[in-house]
């Protein structure tokens, strides 16, 4: 199969919905000409206009509140924001507003837009430039969250977030872009809410969302040669979760770790953990771990900068502790 | 019982049916606001509600100019936008009851009160939180070519909110088919406005240039007249505009907003119903227009008033939404979220 | 000891933090002569003047913003957040820069703010005026979160937040702010990260905060008459969390419930609970079990709101699941 | 090295030391933007940075017309105000490779590069972030009876940001001392700015009451001239004020933006650089006034490069802050966050 960036399934994601349906457009900050800072939409603006890739002033309240009424009257908008971390900039257009018109008008209203963004640190961009905020959409009932860990991921859940009838948000990880990954040429979506099981194991369930499937990927392989059998997951959508997966998977190993790069406290790690403690608890050896990243805003220095996230490294030693039984003392 | 519309060009309403029945709006808000009060004094309706009488000729002015295809975004002060606009006492009063026949089968309540079917997007508890969505809607329409036009009612206390600018700008830059009406009834809530106000809200927006009109709010004729003729550009790509319209709100901020003296006085309030009411103005207008008798006027207000009261009869028998609905509404596509 | 209503006591800390100390003011919608729609500044400004309680206009990210910036050069700001929903509003400036102001300066600047806000369903409001949003702001690190359960606790918290050179968002429930408690007439504090164990007990221990404190005392009420033995513990802040008495306290339980008013996915159940099962899991005789505000919109309709927050009978009912060994075959 | 500054009231600088000590401080921006641009070419420097060569005039003439204790809120092009406030290369350049002497220990880096001691509150990362920040220094100014004046620093696209109009409001509303200095460079990141900003900017700010000036900012004397103007007046209780500041940047967006044909020509660079340069320019006043000859100002420049050198030399050595750093001033008060 080809392999493509995921810079490229998301533009080609774009371009075929945009050519399927005329109410796809996309709004945001220099995605046109400029096809964004990451270069992620050139060319889109060639094919399909200034109206249907529209450069908007630095506004992001304003132009996310502009995605909402356009989608609530018939449009299909992607709406792109250039960082994640300027979520906090437009959480009441999103949070108040899409997440809720459908609930609030008894059905009647709905909103089918997307919002584009990205997270991941280590991109020495500083505290404001390199924060993972899903956790606090997927806390918002109404709002759907998809986080693809792959180019694969990156085209099938674009295509469908757009598909839906309700507001997506999508995390892209800023320092994949440029990674490849088989992509068929064929048209296919990726449905949301099914997690993929991306190796099997029988020792212990390693669980990653976005760039932390990489990390459960890595630390799989180095623990494979220590004689550990892990089983790698990617929810690949956290809102809808697919819980059943992931817990017949901790039924079957009897141990997990829940790797993300959100914040550890009150974020993604603390929700999966402990629906795996409750509805997995009597299979459990050991209890479900968590490797968010560090709580601390993030800081610029190289040095400082690659201690706050979760490695392979770090996911196969607490892996091995777990196995050995090692926690059973420290509880 | 509102009357559909069928004028598929905009323009000012001159003719004796149009006149009576713009006034039988306004008096159709007024007997609305008068039974959702009562609802509260008598403990009868959940939570809280902001009522719109005295502000009348702003809702039915504008909204006499617009067709169903049109859209409006309204606000927490919202139940003379979702009247003015084409909505049914019946579902309006279940609405406010969170009864299940409701426009938004109870979920919504006053402050989200919303009207699909006639172009009304919804009230909004955020002050300021719809005109994004008001102009969102207008660029869909331009995107999209369909010739509606958008307009975004708001009070003066909402030019505070930053949103406003930004949408402005864009608005302006796209020339996208969109109204602000700024309904500047004096106060944010329990605060004059111009405390809170600097400057001209007039000239902020002119200074995006964006073409701006002043116009006394009590007066539905001049409402109307101005409100036709920007929909009408509009329409044909020359918005977007801005309209502050000076009007009043009778009562308190909220329904429970009963001794106001440490902020406005009695003496304002009596001024501006005794000698600015839109209603008894319009009346006098048409009476002396020799449009309606005062006989006739009674009839119309007697006749509101016995919908409404046989609406709110109804609205306080009909049942609850089932639980079960709890968890419905929250995905399209997904008939219980929680299941 | 004399009782006074949750407002009073909030009212109370704030004057006599202001007398203590010129720097600290407040900034709000509507807090000056209106003292708030819940009247619970009333009185401030007749004492300290319109220079030291401002009314604001409805600028929400605006006036937050200014308070940052007030705090980061010498003042002591208590911004008035009028309702919690809003928070949505204002998290650029509070996550952005706030929490995080003390770290990108390498320590150099700090703000010492006070976010005033509050939470709570079941007032009718609807999806926009009935939010319990503190799992967003627990989630951002560099801010603290206080969570008053009663009057005391909201004048001694708020104290503490007004000294406290961090930003602090304190949370109070709106629907308690005529609640009366005991306060003593002379002055006091609650430390940050201190949890208060409400009742002692040796079956279960129910962790609630905020009001859920009052939803955990009346079941633990019920649970004693049917013979369990439930141990009630009140948090008081979130951030820090005072993991160690939680732990101990389920150490010697050996089962828990969380109980929270905020929505229950990645919210704050989650975080509690899998802290519990990841440090006590030895010790767990069944899965800590999490009971948040449901997973939608806040409806209108008193019909529907009802249903959508944890009450006692439901506490109590899966109490008594946990206790009896019933969850054992559901697992 | 920067000269620390005696003067206790702002005035209008009008001497030759004054003169010299300006024309020294664009230089320095200039050096030391020449050597980040080389770290960032060399793969030396971590991550992205912002140029501000160019611009050199605006943050020199207005922070010319500052003490240290008036504030400043600066951007992610912020490196030139930092200097102009009095800041130190060897603390800069450390804080660009996220070294430990950095002003914020490495921790803040190019973006949020601070320099409490010399009162510049920081470099933001958030497009008009610091609006509310700045707003909010001058009231704390104000309510504490203070003469300090703070400045805000934006750019022409940070406009956009409702935020602005906001805090324009509150600042109008209540007389505070600040200004807000919109320095016009003509783009928003590949964007022109006509492009995306309606009307008047100048107007928007006049909108809410506040006096409001343009001037040329390649011009050091006439930003100077003015900002010591408005900076006495604000001491007074005279503000706010508004400043649109034409000026341009020469190199792209950001460091790692070579490619620019789309957006901008190469000849609109070339003659901005030409006949608009700031530092040229006032070369040449100076020469032609008799102040400093030819010999002299190369002297200056020469010294100013081999500081500039000699501090990125130390930078590059100096150590990055320790491991256990990581979790240090997340909350003040504890020591380390996750210990
Ligand atoms: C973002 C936000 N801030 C504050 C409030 C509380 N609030 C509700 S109505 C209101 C005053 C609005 O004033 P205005 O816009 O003039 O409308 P009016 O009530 O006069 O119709 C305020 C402050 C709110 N609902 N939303
Ligand atoms: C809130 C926000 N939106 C977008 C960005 C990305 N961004 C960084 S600089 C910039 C352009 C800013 O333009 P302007 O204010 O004119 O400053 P200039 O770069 O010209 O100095 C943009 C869009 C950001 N950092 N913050
Ligand atoms: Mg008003
Ligand atoms: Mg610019």
């Amino acid at each position: 199969m080809r392999e493509i960036t995921l810079s490229k399934a998301v533009n080609e994601a774009l371009a075929e919905e945009m050519r399927r349906d005329e109410t796809v457009f996309i709004l945001g900050e220099d995605v046109a000409e400029a096809g964004t800072p990451f270069k992620v939409l050139s060319g889109l603006v060639e094919e399909f206009g200034t109206d249907r890739v529209l450069d908007t002033p630095i506004s992001e309240p304003g132009f996310v509140g502009i995605g909402v009424g356009a989608a609530l009257t018939g449009a299909r908008p992607v709406v792109d924001l250039m960082f994640g971390d300027f979520l906090f900039l437009v959480m009441d257009q999103l949070c108040n507003q899409a997440a809720k018109a459908y609930y609030m008008s008894g059905g009647k209203l709905n909103v089918p837009m997307v919002l584009r963004t990205n997270l991941g640190a280590t991109r020495r961009s500083a505290a404001q430039h390199s924060q993972s905020l899903h956790a606090l959409v997927a806390h918002i009932p109404g709002l759907k969250v998809a986080m693809p860990s792959s180019a694969y991921e990156a085209k099938g859940l674009m295509k469908t977030a757009i598909r839906d009838d309700n507001p997506v948000v999508i995390f892209e990880d800023k320092l994949m872009y440029q990674d490849k990954a088989p992509v068929p040429e064929e048209e296919y979506l990726i449905p949301f809410g099914e997690a993929n099981v991306k190796r099997e194991g029988s020792d212990i369930t390693l669980i990653g969302t976005s760039s932390m499937v990489q990390v459960a990927e890595k630390a799989a392989e180095i623990l494979a040669g220590e004689g550990i059998s892990a089983e790698v997951i990617d929810p690949r959508t956290i809102v809808p979760l697919d819980e059943k997966t992931l817990i017949e998977s901790v039924k079957k190993t009897s141990r997990a770790i829940v790797i993300d790069e959100g914040h550890q406290s009150y974020g993604i790690t603390g929700e999966i953990a402990s629906r795996l403690n409750e509805k997995a608890f009597y299979h459990l050896d050991a209890p479900v771990l968590r490797m968010g990243a560090m709580d601390v805003p993030v800081p610029f220095s190289p040095a400082l900068e690659d201690l706050t996230v979760p490695t392979p490294e770090r996911v196969v030693e607490a892996a091995r502790k777990l196995v050995s039984g090692e926690l059973i003392h420290a509880a | 019982m509102a009357q559909s519309k069928t004028t598929k060009t905009t323009k000012t309403k001159t003719n004796s049916e149009d006149y009576l029945r713009m006034y039988r709006q306004m008096v159709r808000i007024r007997a609305f606001e008068d039974q959702a009060n009562q609802l509260y004094l008598s403990a009868k309706m959940p939570g809280l509600t902001h009522m719109y009488s005295g502000q009348e000729a702003v809702a039915v002015g504008i909204c006499e100019a617009l067709n169903d295809d049109d859209r409006i975004t309204s606000t927490h002060r919202g139940h003379g936008h979702c009247v003015a606009k084409g909505a049914e006492f019946k579902e309006m009063f279940c609405e406010l009851l969170g009864k299940a026949e409701g426009y938004c089968r109870g979920k919504g309540g006053s402050m989200h009160i919303a009207d699909q079917s006639h172009g009304n997007l919804g009230a909004n508890a955020i002050v300021g939180g719809s005109m994004g969505i008001a102009t969102g809607s207008a660029l869909r329409a331009k995107l999209q070519g369909s010739k509606d036009v958008s307009v975004c009612f708001f009070g003066d206390g909402a030019t505070a909110q930053g949103l406003w600018y930004e949408v402005m700008n864009m608005a302006a830059l796209w020339k996208l088919p969109v109204i602000y009406a700024c309904e500047n009834n004096g106060y944010s809530e329990y605060t004059r406005t111009d405390e809170i106000a600097a400057g001209s809200i007039l000239d902020r927006a002119k200074a995006f240039g964006i073409e701006s009109f002043e116009v006394d709010g009590q007066d539905v004729l001049a409402v109307n007249e101005l409100s036709a003729k920007l929909v009408e550009r509009a329409r044909k790509g020359e918005g977007p505009f801005f309209i502050e319209l000076k009007t009043y709100r009778y009562h308190g901020h909220h329904v429970g907003d009963i001794n106001r003296d440490y902020y406005r006085s009695k003496d304002e309030e009596a001024e501006w119903k005794k000698v600015r009411d839109p209603i008894t103005n319009f009346g006098k207008w048409l009476e002396s227009e020799g449009i309606a008798s005062a006989d006739e006027l009674v009839a119309i207000n007697d006749e509101v008033a016995a919908d409404a009261e046989a609406a709110v009869k109804y609205a306080l028998d009909a049942p609850y939404p089932p639980g079960e609905e709890v968890d419905m509404h929250v995905y399209k596509g997904i008939e219980h979220a929680l299941a």
